[in-house]
């Protein structure tokens, strides 16, 4: 196995296509300015290399109220990486390694 | 290895010959020919002898193939060698034991 | 969205870390009434050894009433889809009948397992030492018993008017196709806790869960199937809480002592092969049971496995001497043949299954010759023409006879040599003098690791020659199994196909 | 997308799955019934476990408490598990609603010194005591026969973890935003004289290997400690202007009606049974003379340092709890004692 780095790496988030997702997925492109957004049936793909956040202050400003992180799996179809924190105010997927 | 268990771990094959009486499972895989996708499996009387195991249990299946020839010439294998099926010659006397896969290939000219 | 919290108090208030640790892993205490070790019987004998559980760190961090108010949520919105698409008589803007032989795999073959699943993370949940990973597999046994439940109900609409989903509890349990699953599970049933964590709780639900899933619920989207698409993209929402679980659990293991680091590399060996055979079944439902194609199994492959696992996951683990899984080779080198061997094999013993198959059509053989360049038309389309002119003949390929099953993966023995697409691999083993084979390499390391295991596999083929069936004949042993006519068999003409027809007779499509 | 209208109405094929129809004739079935009824698998287990190799995965001599047919037992509330977790999400929200109130008001501030004592000596401890019961229950969950009893169990599980942190939030609360108290409350169950026959309890249900005996155990030390804490000690809340005591009380002794829901359909059941019935009501006799006396220990315990510190008849009242334990197995014909010895 060739060896990499944690940042070389992508890492990504599915979410379900919903007009109530759309703001969580708006939030994390802006967030995450580097990532790609990719359209499949009934699911939104994002990823990004290294690491991707997800805000919570970024979120309450796309919806336009309050958003507890906890709320993020409301939206989340799937992963990979690993979630490496799920705090209230932000949820990181990275690798470790 | 052996496995990690809490307290003994033995346990009869659930498969084993004497399930089956005076009869074993015997395999035939007919090789070179995609149209069955695994070999099959039968259940024979030790004793039977193979011009019986022939047109009574791999003719009958075999012939489902609509390009296969009963009476065509096959190369017949055991344990990794070739096999001379004799038709007075029971299965145990050709050397088949429980859960053998016997080989069988048409010959081409 | 009516479920929006409260911001929270401003003063004294805890993190949402400290929280769930006052609130989940504050709980436990040093026995001194009873010996501390009796009180966890089986996390010894397996040779894992943990030095300190609070180093377990679980990322989710939620508790009790946070749970039941999202799951209550997504419930609630998930019957609401169900109902309506009943009512609605949703079921008729399928793409077709003949999609649901999908959907029959899957409830006689997948919701077992969540079931299965479901009972054994209530084990862990005693079973593990620590309260932080006790919690964690508490949630994911009550989400399993969600997703058998939520499964039951999604294609309980369909039962009622198709072919196929009726019986499916006794199937799993007896239909030999079936026993690929289920002794998949019972393997990882009857091992010790550590082993199932790393069997069902890494490698299945984090290893495999994307390949297995995504594309089932994509396809399900694709093919007019709402209710499906929604129960699964719901359940997968739990499915990213368990991957995390699996996650964490493997590196926990690696983290308390190195002499764990051969025994986890041995199971994941195990599990990958053990899971990926699984899997088989998903890829001919994605080549060849979707009337409108998502993904091919190789692109699937290729980005769910390849990709995201091989490229990405292991390349982190390899920080603590983990390789990647014994035998993974040999499974890429198949990705662009296994889904049409295991089809010709389920479409010509379709007369003994509760599901349909056709020869595909023309249009979708041309996609097959395109998805797959290298492969479809050098083996597998003169296979079809063939059949084709068999069945203009007044035949239908269905084999007269029961096949040769591998000990270990019980899928019949139709996998082929790795890098020779045209001769099956034959493997066998010899233990206390009895013969048993098995498909594969990586089949043959799994039986020879452990065969006092797998000499106790309940092989359908064997049990039938044994009587245990219900019987000597085909018509016994399907009666036995619980298959009704309109089940099995071809699709073109079945109960389903004529029912499909006659429902839309008169409605001309329009547009599409 | 087709979008014509479809006037044709077509008849259901089926009504419901084949175990359905043939337990229960051919009608519609309900949700609990088609996700509950003959979901665990019953036959051709492939291999023995590993930890336990004279079992199968699922084997009813898991325990001594069997039943001819395992879904002769039905949970009343019919659970499955959405209702299960719709049901949950409002009784936390009622938690939270009191809790926020209690808190708003500082309530618990004004709460009498002795019935704050009584809350972080004898209610905060009982933390711990719930995260054993949610072992017990687990127990039930994985070796159980029988999704309709296993599915309860599972739920009750995560219920008493759920217990545990409503407890836990109390507690919280009352330290005013810390957890200082729960440290201290765990302190309390490791010593406190009159916490050690519980925690021995609960340690014992813990090396207790057969699901039903333990799952009885525990049921019977809840049915004297919950009425005890939570509708008697509510009781002399109230009166002693404890308030918020009886707040929060009341979320436990609704919990815990719902809880005896399942478990007394289960010895009903288990009595019942027309094969093993008689051999079930001997051996819940048995189990259920034992689990009191250290039961009743444990109480007695908890309820003579709640009697010290809030008032009276804390004694009585688990007594009064035993007898009725007693007529309640007695009326299903086990043969119980006539008096404790």
């Amino acid at each position: 196995m060739t060896a990499t780095t944690a940042a070389q790496r992508y890492v990504g988030v599915d979410i379900q296509e919903s007009e109530q997702n759309r703001a969580v997925v708006e939030a994390i492109e802006e967030t995450n300015p580097d990532c790609t957004v990719q359209h499949l049936p009934g699911l939104v793909r994002i990823k990004c290399l290294g690491r991707i956040v997800i805000t919570r202050d970024s979120v309450e400003e796309k919806l336009g109220r309050d958003w507890e992180t906890h709320e993020f799996q409301m939206a989340i179809v799937s992963y990979f990486g690993h979630i490496k924190d799920w705090d209230d105010d932000e949820i990181v997927i990275a690798w470790d390694h | 290895m052996a496995v990690k268990s809490i307290g003994t771990y033995d346990f009869p094959s659930k498969s084993r010959q004497e399930l089956y009486g005076d009869d074993q499972l015997v395999h035939v895989w007919f090789q070179g020919n995609p149209w069955f996708c695994a070999a099959a499996c039968y259940r024979a009387p030790k004793a039977m002898l193979w011009s019986d195991f022939w047109s009574q249990m791999v003719v009958p299946w075999a012939e489902e193939d609509p390009d296969f020839d009963p009476a065509g010439a096959y190369a017949w294998t055991l344990h990794g060698k070739p096999l001379t099926p004799k038709d007075d010659v029971t299965l145990e006397d050709l050397g088949v034991e429980h859960k053998d896969v016997i080989g069988m290939r048409a010959v081409t000219a | 969205m009516t479920i929006a919290p409260k911001a929270p108090r401003a003063p004294k208030k805890l993190s949402m870390k400290q929280r769930y640790q006052v609130l989940t892993r504050d709980l436990d205490w040093e026995p001194s009434y009873v010996d501390p070790k009796e009180v966890f019987p089986h996390t010894d004998f397996e040779g894992i050894i943990i030095h300190d559980w609070a180093k377990w760190e679980d990322p989710f961090r939620l508790t009790v009433d946070a749970y039941c108010k999202y799951q209550a949520e997504k419930d609630k919105r998930l019957y609401a889809v169900l109902d309506g698409f009943a009512q609605g008589q949703g079921h008729l803007t399928l793409t077709d009948a003949a999609y649901l032989n999908s959907m029959k795999l899957f409830l006689q073959g997948v919701t077992p397992l969540e079931y299965q699943a479901h009972r054994n993370f209530a084990y862990l949940a005693r079973h593990l030492n620590g309260p932080g990973p006790r919690f964690a597999s508490l949630c994911q046994s009550i989400d399993e018993l969600r997703h058998t439940q939520t499964e039951i109900h999604t294609l309980s609409n369909y039962n009622k008017y198709y072919s196929g989903f009726h019986n499916y509890q006794q199937m799993h349990d007896r239909v030999w196709y079936l026993s690929v699953p289920k002794s998949f599970f019972d393997d990882a049933l009857s091992a010790g806790p550590f082993e199932f964590l790393i069997a069902i709780g890494f490698s299945f639900e984090y290893l495999l869960t994307n390949l297995l899933f995504v594309p089932f619920m994509s396809g399900a989207s694709f093919n007019g199937d709402l209710p499906t698409m929604t129960f699964g993209f719901s359940a997968q929402s739990d499915e990213s809480r368990h991957m995390t679980l699996g996650l964490e659990a493997i590196k926990f293991l690696l983290e308390q002592d190195e002499a764990n680091v051969p025994i986890v590399q041995a199971w994941i060996d195990k599990w990958f092969w053990r899971g990926y055979r699984v899997t088989a079944l998903i890829a001919q439902m994605l080549d060849y049971m979707l009337p409108r194609k998502v993904m091919s199994w190789k692109e699937a492959f290729e980005l769910y496995f390849e990709e995201q696992m091989l490229k990405g996951l292991f390349a982190d683990l390899a920080f603590y001497g983990i390789k990647p899984p014994r035998h993974v080779d040999d499974a890429i080198a198949e990705k662009e043949i296994l889904s049409h061997q295991v089809y010709w094999t389920l479409y010509q013993f379709s007369h003994a299954a509760a599901f349909t198959t056709s020869v595909p059509t023309e249009d979708h053989m041309k996609w097959l010759s395109e998805t797959y360049p290298e492969t479809f038309d050098k083996h597998y389309k003169a296979m079809w023409d063939k059949e084709q002119e068999n069945i203009a003949n007044g035949g239908r390929h269905f084999v007269r006879g029961l096949p040769q099953l591998c000990q270990v993966c019980q899928v019949p023995m139709l996998f082929t040599e790795p890098g020779d697409p045209t001769t099956i691999c034959q493997r066998e083993s010899e233990f206390k003098g009895e013969k048993f084979q098995t498909c594969s390499n990586g089949c043959q390391w799994i039986f020879e690791r452990e065969p006092e295991k797998y000499v106790q596999a309940w092989l359908p083929v064997h049990q039938i020659y044994q009587g245990n069936c219900g019987g000597p004949t085909v018509p016994d042993v399907l009666e036995w199994y619980g298959i009704q006519d309109g089940d099995n068999g071809e699709h073109l003409g079945s109960v389903d196909d004529r029912n499909w027809q006659d429902w839309h007779a008169g409605s001309a499509p329009e547009g599409d | 997308m087709q979008y014509e209208l479809r006037t044709q109405v077509i008849e259901p094929k089926r009504k419901t799955f084949d175990n359905l129809v043939a337990r229960y004739g051919d009608r519609p079935a309900s949700r609990y019934q088609e996700g509950s009824i003959d979901i665990q698998a019953t036959e051709n287990f492939h291999f023995r476990p590993l930890w336990a190799p004279d079992k199968e995965i699922y084997d009813e001599t898991f325990s001594v408490l069997r039943l001819t047919d395992p879904y002769s037992f039905l949970d009343p509330r019919q659970y499955y598990y959405a209702p299960y977790v719709t049901s949950r999400a409002a009784m936390f929200d009622a938690f939270s609603a009191t809790l926020d109130y209690l808190e708003e008001r500082g309530m618990f501030e004004r709460l009498p010194q002795a019935w704050s004592e009584l809350f972080q000596t004898v209610v905060l401890p009982l933390r711990h005591y719930e995260s054993a019961a949610q072992m017990v229950s687990c127990d039930t969950a994985r070796f159980g026969m029988g999704t309709t009893i296993t599915q309860c169990a599972a739920y009750a599980a995560f219920d008493r973890v759920g217990n545990a942190q409503l407890i836990s939030r109390v507690g919280i609360s009352l330290g005013g935003g810390s957890a200082d108290l729960l440290d201290v409350a765990k302190t309390s169950w490791l010593q406190d004289a009159s916490l050690q026959p519980l925690r021995r309890l609960a340690e014992e249900l813990l090396v207790e290997r057969d699901w039903g005996r333990s799952l009885v155990a525990l049921d019977v030390a809840d049915q004297l400690l919950y009425p005890l804490l939570f509708t008697h000690l509510d009781e002399v809340a109230l009166n002693g202007g404890a308030g918020s005591y009886s707040l929060i009380a009341q979320h436990l002794s609704k919990w815990f009606k719902d809880q005896r829901r399942w478990l007394d359909a289960l010895y009903r059941a288990w009595t019942s049974d027309p094969e093993l019935g008689e051999t079930n009501k001997v051996l819940l006799a048995e189990i259920v003379e034992k689990a009191l006396a250290s039961a009743q220990t444990a109480a007695s315990a908890v309820a003579v340092r709640a009697d010290q510190l809030v008032g009276t008849g804390s004694l009585t009242a688990v007594d009064e709890s035993a007898a009725t334990i007693r007529e309640f197995f007695r009326a299903l014909g086990a043969p119980m004692k006539e008096k404790q010895s």
